[in-house]
């Protein structure tokens, strides 16, 4: 039944991203991607990836939906017309994906409990971190504890590009006086 | 019963999406969205039941239902005062002009 | 008793997914922005409530069934306000609505 | 005690409560955390000024309690109609915009009203103003029954002190 959601899912995500491509109206490109992140975000809880749904539901659509109607106010609504045909462009990227598509081949299967991935650490995380950490959700506790520094770098990037995307936006009270 | 619930939201998933790629207005695809974001609150939560593990798959719907909510009222404040509130906006908005 | 309360939710999940369902076609046969909300609305409340009412008794005495019946309480506070601004939004922005 | 502190206190034992009904855990650690955003919720709530008395209608709640089993069974009435229209193959609709009445005399009365309208299906409330609302009705049927002003009347009872 999960295979069946999944495969409906995925079909729709496909749709979307056709029809989000093909419009050429950027507000309703933007109400395409909200839809997108939803769609995505039910793949990831299908896949049973809950804390990727979980970033997905403030990242997706709370936070980027806001950020690029922003822009949008920004920068007018219409699309220009490409003034380049888009032959190479598509080719690259169809290139891209067949090779990610061949890397996944060598991969083990999806959820194999074998899997190198899930023989190296993670054991450890999941039976140890209630108590070493005492933090009740895993995911948080391998991020804000095991990983710490790790973390912190990853802030200060998002920080400093949330701070680049703000200053972009000009996102502020504008001073009585000023248009 | 938890697998027709499912199946049917599913589908209503698709005739959402289908009314979002039609439009014809921008509005149309408003109502969309968030008609489809209430579709996927239930659809994850009905999912967790199916799975077994509701504890968890239900914080995420949660979540949706208020982050949907505020993402329509941004969008529509963007819609209707051509940007997100900052003062010394006009309104003369982007949604004014009918979509193609 | 057990049987008495899957039974109800059965009916509670067949009830939301029949509304859920119709509201949705009607999202794609009604002819404007405006009435496209009327049938967003029965999705939004008779759907969402016999889904999650349903899967509510299948939860049991929980913390499941307070985060639940929580949802359901946002979901049908927040949708008429997102439905009003969207409504609102598109009265001003779009020609008048369509009549018959 | 001011009012404002009351309500402060008030919406502070409010999340709290939501917080423990979220989170689920008892651990002292976890509680100070949760009593830590709660209190920071709170703070930000007053230095926005979003905890008056249309933020946290605390008179009226008891009442409107009271009105929600009517208004559930209207909107199940209305639901079943919409519904039967969607499937119908000929469509029967004939969407009209009228305006009703208000006489709320609360900020939070109007609003309560205004949703009302908007949750029953076949009606949605396009503009509040002052002393009436602007409906969008699916059928002529629909707005004649708003028009009753059934639903005013309960809406105006909720207010009173």
């Amino acid at each position: 039944m999960i295979e069946v959601v999944t495969v409906i899912l995925f079909g729709m995500l496909a749709v979307t991203a056709i029809a989000a491509i093909r419009l050429h109206d950027l507000f309703a490109v933007v109400m395409m991607f909200s839809i997108y992140s939803l769609l995505a975000a039910a793949v990831f809880v299908a896949m049973d990836a809950v804390d990727v749904a979980f970033t997905e539901a403030a990242v997706g659509v709370g936070i980027s939906t806001v950020l690029m109607l922003a822009t949008i106010g920004l920068v007018g609504r219409h699309e220009k017309r490409p003034a380049h045909r888009p032959g190479l462009p598509l080719a690259v990227v169809t290139l891209t994906g067949m090779v990610l598509v061949y890397g996944t081949l060598d991969m083990p299967r999806f959820g194999d409990p074998l899997a190198p991935i899930h023989q190296h650490v993670a054991p450890h995380y999941l039976q140890d971190s209630p108590v070493e950490i005492g933090i009740p959700n895993a995911v948080t506790g391998v991020l804000a504890s095991y990983r710490g520094y790790d973390t912190l770098g990853e802030l200060t990037v998002i920080f400093t590009a949330g701070i680049g995307v703000l200053a972009l936006l000009g996102i502020r009270r504008r001073k009585r006086g000023e248009s | 019963m938890l697998t027709l619930t499912l199946l049917v939201l599913l589908g209503s998933m698709a005739l959402a999406l289908l009314r979002a790629v039609k439009g014809p207005t921008v509005y149309d695809r408003i109502l969309a969205a968030n008609a489809f974001s209430t579709k996927t609150v239930l659809l994850i939560t009905a999912l967790g039941f199916l799975v077994g593990e509701a504890e968890y798959y239900v914080d995420i719907a949660l979540m949706y239902t208020l982050v949907g909510f505020i993402a329509t009222v941004a969008v529509l404040k963007v819609s209707e005062f051509g940007n997100l509130g900052q003062s010394g906006a006009v309104r003369s908005t982007p949604a004014e002009r009918p979509n193609k | 008793m057990i049987d008495i309360m899957s039974i109800a939710s059965g009916m509670f999940l067949l009830v939301g997914s029949v509304f859920t369902l119709i509201g949705s076609i009607g999202i794609v046969r009604m002819p404007d922005v405006f009435t496209r909300l009327h049938a967003a609305g029965i999705t939004d409340t008779l759907g969402a409530a016999g889904v999650l009412l349903g899967l509510a008794l299948k939860a049991g005495f929980s913390l499941l069934l307070v985060k639940l019946l929580l949802m359901l309480v946002f979901l049908l506070l927040l949708n008429p306000t997102a439905c009003h601004a969207l409504a609102r939004a598109a009265l001003h922005g779009l020609r008048r609505p369509w009549m018959d | 005690m001011t009012p404002s502190n009351t309500r402060s206190v008030l919406l502070g034992t409010l999340l709290s409560a939501l917080w423990l009904m979220l989170s689920g855990h008892w651990d002292v650690r976890l509680l100070l955390l949760g009593l830590l955003s709660v209190a920071v919720t709170v703070w930000m709530a007053r230095r926005m000024g979003i905890d008056d008395a249309e933020g946290l209608p605390v008179q009226q709640l008891p009442r409107l309690i009271a009105y929600l089993p009517w208004l559930a069974r209207a909107v199940v009435a209305s639901n079943i109609d919409v519904a039967r229209r969607i499937v119908t193959p000929s469509l029967p609709i004939e969407p009209v915009t009228v305006r009703v009445h208000a006489d709320q005399k609360t900020a939070v009365g109007r609003v309560v009203y205004a949703n009302s309208i908007t949750l029953t299906p076949g009606t949605i409330t396009l503009e509040v103003e002052e002393n009436s609302i602007e409906v969008h009705a699916l059928t002529g049927e629909g707005a004649r029954d708003l028009c009753t002003n059934e639903m005013g009347r309960r809406v105006t009872a909720c207010e009173a002190h």
